[in-house]
């Protein structure tokens, strides 16, 4: 199993606070990885040092390239973009003003070098992510889920070996969530590694192979969902002290 | 279809507006009009109002006395705004010279608005009788403007001649200068004459100093004079800045002897804004009210006590050649019996005008344009005596004598 | 992109009024009006790629326009170099100045940006000032009218500028459809509306706006030749004022930011408000027709802030609305 | 260049710097409160400069005394030009404001060209030429004068906005104006208030400027481009930033005025403005908002 993103005692810390505490994460080929963790612990932090957004203390961070592993840290986003690492947002960003077209034809320039071969890949696009219907309405007037799938679809086409989802399935009602993990599992058929940091349990344990906890910033547990889930160190970050162990927690 | 045609409308309705504008019908034969173009408004307006006071009262005069004689026609006077910013001069004048029908025009009193406004003189031969005082104005081959002041550059000749003079009659036995000028080209032109003449005087140049013009303190630049040591100082500055310079000066009591380079050391607001202390101050002046040219006719003499009446204030630096500017006009279409423009500007070429004629109210007494368009004049000397700027050198046109008892201070 | 609600015909219609216009109606006083409306409208252009599209609001754009001006005045003054060769190296030469000023600025947002703008114009125009020997200085450079010259752009009649000033504006509004319509154009519209989005799919927002920054500076360079060789004199203070700057940014605020034809409507309505009052007011008392000038912007500020534009329709921007920035407070992109 | 003339450089410096820091001072607030930067606030001290010079044509003599006039009397101008024009483009963007406030300048300038004409207007009293001669260095009274109301206004200010509620109000509308009205505080007001006092201090560097430097329409584009950079040297929206921020401006443009050229003064001023920007763009003192 190859890995395609490696971190080596990754550290991050805002005025004092250790946002990221020595981390070495590995993410394999192909894999969904799953990120869970209580709030404040560190996962979007990850999530912005890994895509560019925030520079790293110190650490590395290493993409498999073609010419091998390749140092990315304190990239800015737009390089680690093209080295081939795609993110979506915890509240989706979407261009507002812009139709799912247009926004979805913005990221497939990056690997298209004109204009209408972009729009031909990004009307592609679009219909593997199931938003053929909405292909020319502004974005601004797409539901919830239509934004997020929009999000994905725009991640997609920059052609990304790595996808990073931020909580992609918050906000979302139950047959939403079905029809989301589907298009999650077709993406990763495509041989796109994702890490999928999530809260809700149901959608990490159908979707990961592996599973990685986050507490206050340092690597807590790693496994199999169900390792994961009834690990005691998991559950006591998650409900604090004094809860014995009940068996399997409900979802 | 309906929003398509509301667009071509208004399209439409613009270009008509734009021609609407100005296409008004040529005035009945019996008006002769002059143009008028300086700045009434932006930073050169108190210039551009002390023209305008004296255009009016030129045309007045030239009415009350019977007009344009040989066409029996009376004079209008056709104002423009130039603004103080070049490229709305050249707009104002592309209007006043293409819209209406003038025979020629006074403009500019300002160095940087006169240039922009000559190669559309010279597009549309409409003699103009400028009273800036650049030398690039009639240096570059322009035919149809008329300079009727003297040059920037013999601004410093008679300034230094006259410091020669007043140094050898009282002994003071100055020799270090310092020549401090607003970076513009009036402050240009006029220091580098100075400059040449003060080295081929003997004068030692301690300072050659441009400064930004409309500073916002005299202090650094009063310093600098201070430490240079300089006993002269040839400062060249619009009103604004003199009265900073003066005004620190005397603060920081640094006292050399100031020979002004005319504008602001000339113009009235000086003698508002320094009070009493602005008597004895000396400065170079392309023209001034009380010239021996003038007190020595009575016409002349006329003209500028009818001007005092009028503004409440003596006829100022810019005032005089304006009124001579618009005279000259007059008399030229006079001449030429027609207000063809061409034909008016052959005959300012030809003018030769001396004592008895309009031509004695620009020292030494007559106006005659050379080929280049210059008129053959040369700046005066004044001295602040009792809040008035009087005439003090060279003699020929001298009326009071230099008041020494100033130099002691 | 292209979803430009104007019938297609609409340009083609406007080109072909403004090319026969002169045959019916060709005083000298309305060609002027006209060639000055359709110069401020191509350096309103210009500026709209950056300051429209971009959303980088620069109050500067007179340093690049002084450029221009003198690298061909004093390219004919010492070499006789015609204005079509000499309004290039300007344009080349602005490039240079754009690299110079972009790099260090585009890191900066909202009040910044604009304000490091008027200092760059600031110190191009007092260098101009100081370096008396090599650009005249405070005595400006002169171009002599001598007559028919039509390598040197010089003409007794308006109607050449007309053309002339015409062509100019149509080459830069084809550019600027294009522009909008490229990689670069579809960036600018992104980064518009959310930098950080923009930027985590690979769009490299400096270089984006820097391209865009040398086409504006090309652009208005072009313009500032063009006027040097018109107006026969240049001087710092005239052709690198923070009044001009301003003036320019104005015309496509209030005719219309970020839209293709809005500098064209604003250059129009301001060009031709400006010379009506001073027409009318000049006259009459010192200042009264800049009153109305400046009661016009309050105005059209305060109830159409989108510019005239909008009451036609023209061209649906895509993207922002208005110039909405909302990286206000913070200078500098983390 | 003797030591002597070096020390006088640096007293011209400091002089100054007083009033382009009072001038600043004015323009901080505003932005620091507000988030605008007004491109009107060299009319505004025109203005304070006519008012003074009107004033003065009634009691003669030296004019800062009157003071206790001229400041109330801009505070309301600038409270009800905020409430008929500023306030109702709040949020919509930065380009707004910057033409609102340009319409605004040319507005006041060239109806202060339609009333008062073109003439230079100057307050005939002893200040204009009085000066402290202490050895070979002169100091300027009326410099003087205006230097340490600048400091004393600095002092009022900064004890009001750290000492009292409305102040605290300001601030924190400065940081967060959603935050703050979710706090109950009443953004509108704060708003016009600060644009109000914005205004006043212009006024007032007006009133100590007339006696000595002269009146005129255009008097404002003097002081206004160095107001910007000394408002981003001091930190936009830091009081103190914005008084020390105005002192270096004068000393430094005084003396690259003495040892490099005169002409290339204000040169200084912009080469800081632009190294500042790039390098510490919250200025010396600045936090990233608010005041």
């Amino acid at each position: 199993m190859t890995s395609i993103l490696e971190t080596r005692s990754l550290n991050k810390s805002f005025g004092g606070v250790h946002a990221l505490a020595d981390l070495d994460i590995k993410i394999y080929q192909g894999e969904i990885l799953g990120l869970i963790g209580p709030n404040g612990s560190g996962k979007s932090t990850f999530v912005n040092v890994i895509s560019g957004f925030h520079k790293p203390d110190n650490g590395e961070i290493s993409l498999l390239t073609d010419t091998g592993m390749k140092n990315i840290g304190g990239k800015i986003p737009a390089d680690v973009a093209s080295y081939g690492i795609a993110r979506t947002f915890q509240s989706s960003k979407p261009f507002l003003n812009m139709t799912v077209l247009e926004n979805v034809t913005i990221a497939a320039m990056l690997r298209e070098s004109t204009v209408p071969r972009s729009k031909a890949k990004a009307a592609e696009m679009i219909e593997f992510a199931g938003l053929g219907s909405f292909k020319n309405t502004l974005a601004k007037s797409l539901p919830i889920e239509q934004r997020k799938r929009l999000d994905l679809c725009r991640g997609l086409a920059i052609d990304p070996k790595l996808l990073l989802l931020d909580e992609v399935m918050a906000g979302l009602n139950p047959r939403e969530m079905e029809s989301g993990m589907e298009l999650i599992s077709k993406i990763n058929q495509r041989g796109i590694a994702i890490l999928f940091i999530e809260h809700i349990v149901k959608a990490v344990v159908a979707l990961c192979s592996r599973v990685i906890v986050l507490n206050q910033g340092s690597l807590l547990a790693e496994g199999t969902p169900k390792e994961v889930m009834n690990d005691d160190h998991v559950i006591e970050a998650y409900l604090g002290e004094g809860f014995q162990k009940r068996g399997e927690p409900n979802a | 279809m309906k929003k398509f045609v509301f667009k071509v409308f208004v399209v439409l309705a613009l270009c008509s507006l734009v021609i609407g504008v100005n296409l008004n019908v040529i005035a009945a034969p019996k008006v002769v009009r002059i143009g008028f173009l300086n700045p009434l408004s932006g930073s050169n307006a108190d210039a551009g109002q002390q023209d305008l006071n004296a255009a009016k009262l030129a045309v007045e005069d030239i009415n009350n006395s019977g007009g344009i004689k040989s066409l029996k026609a009376k004079v209008e006077l056709v104002i423009e705004d130039s603004t103080s910013d070049a490229k709305e001069a050249a707009s104002a004048a592309q209007r006043l010279f293409t819209t209406k029908k003038v025979a020629g025009a006074l403009g500019t009193g300002i160095s940087g608005l006169t240039m922009p406004i000559q190669p559309i003189v010279e597009r549309y031969r409409i003699p103009i009788v400028t009273n800036s005082v650049n030398d690039d104005i009639t240096s570059k081959g322009y035919t149809y403007t008329f300079q009727v002041t003297p040059k920037g550059s013999q601004f410093g000749e008679t300034q230094v001649n006259f410091f020669k003079y007043i140094n050898d009659k009282y002994k003071l036995g100055l020799t270090k200068a310092a020549i401090v000028y607003e970076n513009s080209g009036y402050g240009v032109s006029t220091a580098e004459g100075i400059q040449t003449l003060a080295q081929k005087a003997g004068l030692k140049v301690v300072l050659y100093q441009p400064y930004p013009h409309g500073f916002t303190d005299a202090g650094p630049l009063v310093t600098t004079i201070k430490s240079s040591g300089a006993e002269i100082l040839f400062p060249v500055a619009y009103t604004t800045d003199a009265v900073l310079i003066i005004n620190t000066m005397k603060a920081m009591n640094v006292s050399p002897l100031i020979i002004g380079g005319g504008a602001g050391f000339l113009w009235p607001a000086i003698s508002e804004a320094l009070g009493k202390n602005v008597n004895g101050l000396i400065s170079v002046a392309s023209w001034n009210w009380d010239s021996k040219n003038i007190t020595e006719d009575p016409n002349m003499v006329a003209i500028t006590e009818r001007y005092e009446k009028k503004f409440g204030g003596f006829m100022t630096e810019h005032a005089g050649p304006s009124y001579l500017g618009v005279r000259l006009i007059a008399e030229a279409v006079d001449r030429a019996h027609s207000d063809d423009p061409v034909k008016v500007a052959a005959q300012m070429r030809k003018l030769s005008l001396a004592k008895g004629t309009i031509g004695a109210f620009m020292q030494p007494g007559r106006v005659k344009f050379e080929a280049s368009g210059w008129n053959t004049t040369h700046p005066v000397m004044i001295q602040w005596q009792d809040n008035k700027p009087r005439t003090v050198y060279p003699e020929a046109s001298a009326t009071r004598s230099f008041d020494p008892s100033f130099l002691k201070k | 992109m292209k979803n430009l609600n104007i019938s297609k015909a609409l340009p083609g219609i406007f080109l072909v009024i403004a090319l026969i216009f002169p045959i019916f109606i060709h005083h000298d006083y309305v060609m002027h009006i006209s060639w000055m409306i359709f110069l401020f409208a191509a350096m309103g252009v210009g500026w709209n790629l950056i300051g429209g599209y971009a959303g980088q609001l620069s109050l500067g754009h007179a340093a690049f326009f002084a450029v221009g001006a003198y690298t061909s005045a004093l390219l004919y003054a010492n070499f006789h170099l015609t204005p079509l060769i000499g309004g290039l190296a300007g344009g080349i030469v602005a490039m240079v100045f754009a690299l110079l000023i972009g790099y260090p600025c585009f890191r900066l947002r909202g009040p910044f940006f604009t304000l490091s703008t008027i200092a760059f114009a600031e110190i191009v125009r007092i260098l101009l000032l100081h370096f008396t020997g090599f650009t005249g200085g405070a005595l400006g450079v002169t171009i002599p009218f001598t007559g028919e010259r039509p390598l040197y752009l010089q003409f007794y009649s308006q109607v050449p500028y007309y053309y002339i000033a015409l062509a100019i504006l149509a080459a830069v509004l084809v550019f600027a459809f294009l522009f909008e319509r490229s990689k670069t154009g579809y960036y600018l519209a992104a980064i518009r509306e959310d930098q950080d989005a923009a930027e985590s799919l690979g769009v490299k927002s400096y270089r984006v706006k820097l391209i865009s920054l040398l086409c504006s500076a090309f652009i208005v360079a072009l313009c500032g030749a063009f006027f040097a060789f018109v107006s026969g004199y240049i001087d710092p203070d005239g052709v690198c004022s923070i009044d001009f700057s301003t003036e320019i940014a104005v015309i496509v605020i209030i005719g219309g930011i970020g839209k293709l034809w809005g500098p064209v409507l604003g250059a129009a309505l301001i060009i031709f408000l400006t010379e009506a009052t001073n027409a009318y007011l000049g006259s009459l008392k010192g200042g009264a027709g800049m009153l109305l000038y400046g009661i016009l912007l309050v105005v059209v500020v305060l109830t159409k802030p989108e510019g005239i534009i909008s009451f036609f329709n023209i061209g649906k921007s895509k993207g922002g609305e208005s110039i909405d920035d909302k990286h206000i407070g913070n200078a500098v992109t983390e | 260049m003797d030591g002597t003339s070096f020390m006088q450089s640096i007293i011209n410096g400091l002089m100054i710097g007083g009033v382009y820091a009072l001038f600043a001072v004015g323009l901080t607030i505003i932005f620091g409160v507000m988030d605008i930067v007004n491109f009107a606030h060299g009319e505004f001290l025109m203005l304070g400069m006519y008012l003074t010079w009107a004033l003065s044509r009634f009691f003669p003599g030296v004019p800062y005394w009157l003071i206790i006039i001229v400041a109330p009397i801009m505070y309301v101008i600038g409270y009800f030009v905020y409430k008929l024009s500023v306030a109702k483009i709040i949020g919509k963007g930065h380009g707004l404001y910057i033409l609102l406030t340009l319409g605004i300048g040319v507005i006041l300038q060239n109806g202060a060209l339609l009333l008062f004409s073109s003439d230079y207007r100057s307050i005939n009293s002893v200040i204009k030429s009085a000066a402290i001669n202490y050895g070979h260095f002169t100091i300027p009274t009326g410099r003087l004068i205006a230097f340490i109301m600048a400091i004393v206004c600095v002092i009022i200010l900064n004890f009001f906005l750290n000492r009292t509620n409305l102040g605290r109000a300001m601030r924190a509308t400065g940081e967060k104006s959603e935050v703050a009205k979710l706090l109950g505080i009443n953004t509108e007001k704060t708003f016009a208030i600060a644009f109000g006092l914005g205004i006043m201090l212009a006024g007032i560097s007006g009133l100590l400027l007339s006696p000595i430097f002269y009146t005129y329409p255009r008097v404002g584009v003097l002081f206004q481009t160095t107001a910007f950079v000394v408002v981003v040297l001091g930190g936009m929206g830091n009081v103190v930033g914005a008084l020390i921020g105005g002192l270096i401006i004068g000393v430094m443009e005084a003396l690259t005025g003495a040892y490099i050229s005169l002409d290339l003064s204000i040169l200084s001023t912009f080469v800081i403005f632009l190294l500042l920007l790039f390098f510490r763009p919250y200025g010396l003192f600045g936090k990233a908002r608010g005041i």
